[in-house]
């Protein structure tokens, strides 16, 4: 009897227009994973006409590719999902094309040929955020000759690829910035200190500090600070992301400038998942509007910075 | 004498031959309480769930963890021994971006499994060595070869790399419908071959009795005059081996490679065979248990899954209680065993 | 010489020496104290003071492993208790004061208690192979932490709390000053009281141990119990070092470096002898080793391979099998048993 | 019997381990359809010199021939291979295995490719047969006595139609029916032409059996002698080296002395203690400065009942009172705390922690009795340890040693010690004397005759009858599991009286 897994929804079948969404987190590894998921938590809610089933994968795709894998058998009307990597998920993918349920990715893209597989891709651009991160360090300090060692988020993984890439496009015509050394920090505060004391043993003359993400480089400012150094000052820090605790930071003076990567993706998928199930046509790929701050920015924006 | 048998004898003769094979051996006590437990899920997970005890998704249990499988019966072989192999999560990875370059630069399917599945019998055989010949620990020996095949991971690829060969993408996308929402996939079949091996290399020949005996005592099958040396080798060959298959289907699930596939799988393998009722000290357990270990986790997934609103810190309790939960129903069952 | 040579440490410390010598090369300053207003800074003293919460989750873990079991949740509990501290002091009206810090810290190091009797109890009374009784806890115990921190991480300012992760006292960092006692004081309790020797009895034949009266039970209970509590203090340290509580990455993987360090350090995971000052050594091979990866700038995608050369040759150098040879060709040859035991 | 050709030679073969020079320039030829037994003190390096010929060991000097050729074997395998077939002192099996497996384990029957279950264990039911050992070859081998276990192991050594056959100690925790069940066998394969080399310390096993002997003293070579051409006396002196005080020992070894204070409240008392599966409820008195002798044969459930005496074991049923007042052991601890101590039969599984020094193991006990926190004072451990190593000759006399690197039955003194030392009211000993030399065993023996004169209760276990008659001043007499007669050991009662007892179940 209930062997067909695509057999409909009963939830949903009726007059009643709730969209029942299957979402497959990464997991909650960092303060921004969180205030991912109270995003999406928060919008697709009952009364705004969701039933959202949430599952969390804890940094592991195949636990992803089995929630996804139970999503198409409990016949969901849309699976939505940060992909933990990029490729890998034409297979999974296709078993959800044919049992005919729409997906939506968000915050990651996936790496596939077959751009039927998913309805459209929601989030930002890891190259174009270390990009900016870049050209403002190109402009605003490249004027004279500088040292900048580079906090790279945990190995191999798409956010410290790309920007890491951005970055050193980015800083490639002008000969005055050089990156003299790149570790990992793997994306944490106490990381992000332990290598940053080290690059302060290692090299006299640092003079910006490039961290793929806030928790470093709160703890780069730690190690600085340890030191006998003023960060903002005698090193300067940039950053991606723009939680709350960088951009206090950021507002202190501490950090120079941080390229933000919205979290709050939670609206931009509603919105979709709503059209994607009454059938209207979608964007491909939505970029989401991050945004840049400097001091007097950060200054502004963080009185009503919700996380 | 030509009597004519009546028809209720022979289930009964059965049922008392069977009911006599369970009484004799108590070594299988524990196996049998995993699937006491699991059943018992089953019906928990059924009655709570609605879809939840339907084909498809016990098929998906086998076609999602596929590679566990072969991970766990390599490990069965090591934990049988007394020993433990650190080193598969990272030979997971290892094997998938060699197998997904290697399909990259253009090599043809029969030349890449192969030589992924070779990938894992290299480590493998460099763990053995050194904790046979080297006497290395070999929690220590198979940390370093963890270290090393992830070190050689990033070396040869840090990003992830998408595999498009067609053969091995026609091949992973096999899948065998046995109606009723019953179907496996060619990774399962080659999993379960998996368990058939090794069930006959534990069973009908002498290299797994000796398994069996350096688990009991090493210095006894020393003096026994076994072959200690070459088959503790052998065994982490085996656990190398069974890893690189174990790239191989995480590759053709994933069709992808990449460096941080597989970190802490090690513990999920580890796990999967002591559910099963492995003793971690060594020269008591069985592959099926392993076999049965790796569906218990994975069930424990799809029921969180199926919960559908748990967040993220919840899923970890749930998890760990759900092993706390099982682990000692299974020993409940099973009967207290002198530690 | 041979003494020396046929040393159990001779090679780690050689490890250690040489990682020593290869910075310094590299930096000559490496070895340079300086003194900044009567604190003491310099390589050496960072690296003292990043290795004390490995070294006292490696103490734990010597005795645990000692008794023949494994403590996996020792990363887990720091973040336990790194969550129950910071969260405490967020919470409190003046985080600053050292009454609300002491108070915090006793918390959470009351909770680690109960975390390791937890531990103790699956494995001595229900019986539970340690590796999967602390492997519940690996698991849970970061949800725990995350729903203490509700997944944000923690970020307070109190200077009695940061002292404890970036403190002096006497010109030495604070968790330099406690790890070096809890090293002292274990040291002093299992060596000048009967402890050790009756852990060791129970780590090398546990019912020979039991039909001698030794209470097993109680012992490798209590064991657990002092690896939660160290992992605790550990984990107080860690969130105190950047004053973030950070449940997710607080302590990851620091369960495999501290029984790398045991293990290194020349304990058996057999079980059954121990050596303290080993799991000394070896806490500053590792701890080394992160900061040459650094120093040297060595690439981050070769970091592993470094560390898996580093810790294969102390381990093959350290094995009987070398050992033996190397001694063999100083001495008159020997008889090489094969076996260790002889009936 | 004639000069028959010599199948094994080994010449001048030197060991040393560490500082220790375990064998100096020992010669020992076997030869074929000979019975050999090689004789010596505990740690005279007997064991080293059967370990070192199956190349467990490789000797520093010497050589090694077998069949005339020389060989070096690399290890057990290999000499198993070349025919060299062996049972080492301690059981080394795999208690995880059944029974059956045990046996044939590396020689299991083949078919295709596939171990040939039916066949491999008709084999070893065969095997087990052929020494009359009745138990299910499906069994685990663990759940049987430590005397079963000797028997598969012996049983072992018959599979591959061995050439030369070495049993170490192969005895030590036989009773008499099974010793001679195991001689017959030995015969046979002597008849048939296999070189048999024996180790025991039974003398009258080793001139029932052997047809020559070679004795080791310190390592050394003393010399080798046709047994019917060495009085036993001559044999003793060879062995302890000139100085005949210890055999003067053994000649007048304590008879039993006069039962003190019969019917007066016993030290510790058993009322319908009995465990499921294990012993059937019985009742036991014993009383301060008796000794009480246990009989019975293998598998009787002596050693059962002396786990329950001292809560190795749980009870089930009964009760236990200690002078008078009920007590309830859940563990060895408890009862140690009332000064009833247990010395295992099984020293290598219960008894001797080998990773620990020789000192450490003899204090284990008392200190675990006074606490961890109150450790004994170092002066106090070095006097007991000190007196110990001299009283029972423990050899080598290191307090330093570790206690696996010691010789079979120093280890066995080791762990004598340790329960000595605790000063005990009660003390319950499981094969005391298994694998210690006969001037030792005149040392204990004389020991505990001391001990219970002095007020020390004793329960005596011992596979040699004639052993517990000569100590006990009551003998309970076990059958079946169940306890089935006691007999007051008055100067009448003889080996015949008990042996009656096991058969009959009835006091004649
Ligand atoms: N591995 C070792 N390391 C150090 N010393 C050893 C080792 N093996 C044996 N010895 C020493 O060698 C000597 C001979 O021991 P061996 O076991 O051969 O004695 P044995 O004659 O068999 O005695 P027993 O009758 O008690 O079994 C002993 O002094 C023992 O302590
Ligand atoms: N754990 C066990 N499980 C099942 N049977 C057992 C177990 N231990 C012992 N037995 C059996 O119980 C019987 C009594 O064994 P026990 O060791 O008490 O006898 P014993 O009189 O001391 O003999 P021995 O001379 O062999 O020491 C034996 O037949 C033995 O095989
Ligand atoms: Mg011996
Ligand atoms: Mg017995």
């Amino acid at each position: 009897a209930c062997s067909s897994g695509s057999s409909a929804n009963t939830a949903d079948n009726g007059g009643d227009d709730t969209i029942t969404i299957g979402f497959a987190q990464v997991g909650a590894e960092s303060g921004w994973r969180t205030a991912n998921t109270d995003s999406i938590k928060s919008t697709l809610t009952a009364d705004n006409g969701f039933d959202l089933k949430f599952s969390d994968a804890q940094q592991k795709q195949e636990n992803q590719i089995q929630a996804i894998r139970s999503y198409i058998a409990q016949g969901v009307d849309v699976i939505a999902f940060s992909p933990v990597v990029e490729s890998g998920w034409d297979a999974v993918l296709q078993e959800a094309k044919q049992a005919g349920i729409p997906v939506i990715l968000t915050d990651r893209a996936v790496d596939t040929d077959d751009d039927s597989l998913y309805e459209s891709f929601i989030g930002s651009d890891f190259v174009e955020e270390g990009r900016r991160a870049g050209e403002w360090v190109s402009q605003n300090l490249g004027t004279e000759p500088i040292n900048v060692v580079e906090l790279q988020g945990t190995t191999g993984s798409a956010p410290a690829i790309d920007r890491k890439e951005g970055f050193a496009d980015a800083i490639a015509d002008n000969s005055n910035v050089t990156v003299i050394d790149s570790q990992t920090g793997n994306f944490t505060r106490a990381e992000g200190k332990t290598v940053m004391e080290g690059f302060l043993q290692a090299h006299s003359d640092i003079d910006v500090v490039f961290a793929h993400n806030d928790d470093m480089a709160l703890g780069a400012i730690e190690a600085i600070e340890a030191a006998g150094k003023v960060p903002g000052k005698d090193i300067k820090l940039i950053s991606i992301d723009g939680v709350k605790d960088g951009m206090t930071a950021l507002a202190d003076g501490k950090i120079s400038y941080i390229v933000e990567c919205n979290p709050l993706l939670g609206p931009d998928l509603a919105e979709i998942a709503k059209k994607v199930v009454a059938g209207e046509p979608v964007d491909k790929r939505i970029v989401t509007k991050d945004e840049a701050f400097d001091q007097e920015a950060a200054k502004a924006a963080l009185p009503d910075r919700k996380y | 004498m030509t009597v004519v048998e009546s028809p209720a004898s022979t289930p009964v003769t059965m049922l008392r031959g069977a009911a006599r094979r369970v009484r004799l051996d108590r070594r299988y006590l524990p196996v049998v309480g995993t699937l006491v437990v699991l059943a018992l899920m089953l019906a928990v997970g059924g009655g709570r769930y609605e879809g939840f005890v339907s084909g498809r998704v016990l098929s998906n249990l086998l076609i999602n963890n596929a590679h566990l499988v072969a991970l766990a019966v390599g490990m069965t072989f090591v934990i049988l021994t007394g020993g433990i192999d650190l080193s598969v999560g990272a030979v997971v990875a290892l094997s998938g971006i060699v197998a997904a370059v290697a399909f990259r630069a253009g090599m043809p399917a029969a030349v890449v499994i192969p030589v992924v599945v070779l990938v894992g019998t290299v480590i493998g055989l460099l763990v053995g060595v050194m904790v046979h010949v080297f006497g290395v620990q070999p929690f220590v020996a198979s940390l370093a070869a963890m270290f090393l095949a992830r070190g050689l991971c990033y070396v040869i690829a840090p990003e992830s790399v998408p595999i498009r060969d067609e053969t091995f993408v026609s091949f992973s996308d096999v899948s065998l419908d046995l109606g009723g929402g019953w179907r496996i996939t060619g990774a399962g079949i080659i999993a379960l071959a998996v368990v058939a091996l090794a069930l006959w290399l534990l069973h009908y020949t002498r290299f797994g009795r000796t398994v069996y005996a350096i688990g009991g005592s090493q210095q006894s099958a020393l003096l026994m005059g076994l072959p200690v040396a070459r088959t503790t080798v052998l065994v982490y060959v085996v656990s190398g081996t069974c890893a690189g298959i174990g790239g191989l289907l995480f590759a053709m699930f994933s069709r992808s490679g990449y460096s941080l596939t597989g970190v802490g799988m090690e513990l999920d393998a580890i796990a999967a065979v002591v559910i099963g009722g492995t003793l971690l000290t060594g020269g008591t357990g069985f592959v099926l248990g392993s076999l049965i270990g790796v569906l218990v986790l994975g069930l424990i997934q799809t029921a969180i899954t199926f919960e559908g609103t748990l967040s993220s810190w919840w899923t970890r309790i749930v998890i760990g209680a759900l092993v706390l939960v099982f682990v000692v129903l299974q020993r409940v069952l099973a009967g207290r065993r002198v530690a | 010489m041979n003494d020396l040579l046929r040393h159990r440490l001779f090679w780690p410390v050689v490890a250690l020496v040489a990682l020593v010598v290869a910075n310094t090369a590299h930096q000559p300053d490496f070895l340079a104290i300086r003194t900044l207003d009567g604190h003491l800074f310099g390589s050496l003293i960072n690296l003292l003071r990043q290795g004390s919460p490995l070294l006292l989750v490696a103490l734990g873990m010597t005795l645990v492993i000692a008794t023949r079991g494994i403590d996996l949740s020792v990363g887990a509990v720091a973040a336990i208790a790194g969550a129950i501290g910071l969260t405490f002091v967020a919470g409190a009206g003046d985080p600053a004061s050292p009454a609300t810090v002491a108070i915090a810290c006793a918390l959470a190091l009351g909770v680690c208690a109960v975390l390791g009797v937890w531990n103790g109890f699956l494995v001595t009374v229900l019986g539970i192979q340690p590796i999967i009784a602390t492997l519940v806890l690996m698991t849970a115990g970061r949800g725990i932490a995350m729903l203490i921190t509700g997944g944000q991480i923690t970020t307070v300012t109190s200077a009695p709390f940061k002292a404890i992760g970036t403190g002096f006292w006497l010109g030495l960092p604070i968790p330099v000053i406690i790890a070096a006692a809890v090293l002292v004081g274990v040291a002093l309790l299992t060596r000048r009281t009967a402890l050790g020797m009756l852990i060791e009895s129970v780590g090398v034949n546990p019912p020979a141990a039991r039909l001698a009266g030794v209470s097993a039970r109680g012992l490798t209970w209590s064991v657990y119990v002092v690896s939660a509590l160290f992992s605790g203090l550990a984990g107080l340290m860690i969130a105190a070092n950047t004053m973030a509580a950070d449940a997710n990455n607080a302590g990851l993987f620091i369960e495999l470096d501290a029984i790398l360090a045991v293990v290194i350090g020349g304990t058996s995971l057999a079980g059954g002898k121990f050596s303290l000052s080993g799991t000394l050594v070896g806490v500053l091979v590792i701890q080394t080793l992160s900061l040459t990866v650094t120093m040297l700038g060595i690439s981050p995608s070769v970091t592993p391979l470094f560390k898996a050369v580093v810790v294969i040759a102390v381990c093959l150098a350290q094995s009987p099998a070398v050992r033996e040879r190397l001694a063999a060709r100083r001495r008159p040859p020997a008889a090489a048993a094969t076996t260790p035991e002889v009936a | 019997m004639s000069e028959a050709t010599a199948v094994v030679e080994m010449r001048g073969i030197t060991v040393r381990f560490g500082e220790v020079l375990a064998l100096d320039g020992v010669d020992l030829t076997l030869r074929r359809g000979e019975v050999h037994a090689l004789m010596g003190e505990n740690g005279a390096g007997k064991s080293t010199l059967i370990k070192t010929l199956t190349g467990v060991y490789q000797p520093t000097a010497g050589s090694v021939a077998v069949e005339g050729r020389p060989v070096a074997f690399s290890g057990p395998g290999d000499a198993q291979a070349a025919g060299v077939s062996t049972v080492y002192q301690e059981v080394n099996l795999c208690e995880n295995l059944s029974v059956a497996e045990n046996v044939m384990l590396g020689a299991e029957a083949r078919r295709a490719g596939c171990v040939d279950w039916r066949t491999t264990r008709r084999r070893a039911a065969d095997l087990l047969a052929r020494l009359d050992v009745r138990i299910d070859p499906a069994s685990s081998l663990g759940a049987h006595s430590l005397a079963v276990q000797q028997l598969v192991a012996i049983c072992r050594s018959l599979v591959v139609d061995p050439r030369v056959l070495v049993l170490d100690e192969p005895t030590s925790s036989l009773d008499a029916d099974e010793v001679e069940r195991l001689f017959r066998v030995v015969r046979r394969l002597r008849d048939d032409g296999v070189a048999i080399l024996f180790v025991s310390h039974f003398l009258e096993q080793v001139y029932a059996i052997s047809d020559r002997m070679t004795v080791l003293r310190n390592g050394r070579l003393v010399g080798e002698f046709r047994t019917a051409e060495l009085p036993r006396r001559e044999l003793v002196r060879h062995m302890i080296g000139g100085s005949l005080e210890v055999l003067e020992q053994i000649d007048q070894a304590p008879r039993r002395a006069v039962v003190a204070g019969a019917g007066a409240r016993p030290v510790l008392q058993a009322v319908g203690l009995g465990r499921k599966g294990a012993i059937q409820p019985f009742d036991l008195d014993v009383h301060t400065g008796e000794v009480v002798g246990l009989a019975g044969l293998l598998g009787s459930g002596r050693t059962e009942l002396a786990r329950l005496l001292t809560g190795a074991d749980r009870a089930d049923s009964g009760r236990l009172r200690v002078d008078g007042r009920a007590v309830r052991f859940g563990a060895p601890r408890a009862a140690l705390r009332r000064k009833i101590a247990y010395s295992s039969e099984d020293r290598k599984g219960e008894g001797i922690v080998g990773d620990l020094t020789v000192r450490e193991n003899i204090v284990l006990a008392l200190q675990a009795d006074r606490g961890w926190a109150r450790r004994l004072p170092a002066p106090l451990v070095d006097e007991i340890v000190e007196r110990y190593i001299t009283t029972l000759a423990i050899r080598p006399a290191n307090p330093d040693a570790l206690a696996r690197n010691l010789s079979g039955g120093n280890q066995q003194k080791v762990l004598l010690a340790r329960w000595l030392a605790t000063a005990p009211r009660v003390l319950v000993l499981d094969e005391p004397t298994r694998g210690i030399d006969v001037g030792a065993k005149a040392e204990i023996q004389r020991l505990v005759a001391d001990l219970a004169s002095q007020g020390m209760a004793v329960v005596f276990i011992s596979a040699e009858l004639e052993e517990v008659l000569r100590l006990s001043h009551r003998v309970a007499v076990l059958r079946d599991r169940a306890k089935v007669g006691e007999l007051d050991n008055t100067d009448d009662v003889g080996v015949d009286a008990v042996v009656d007892l096991i058969a009959s179940g009835e006091a004649s």
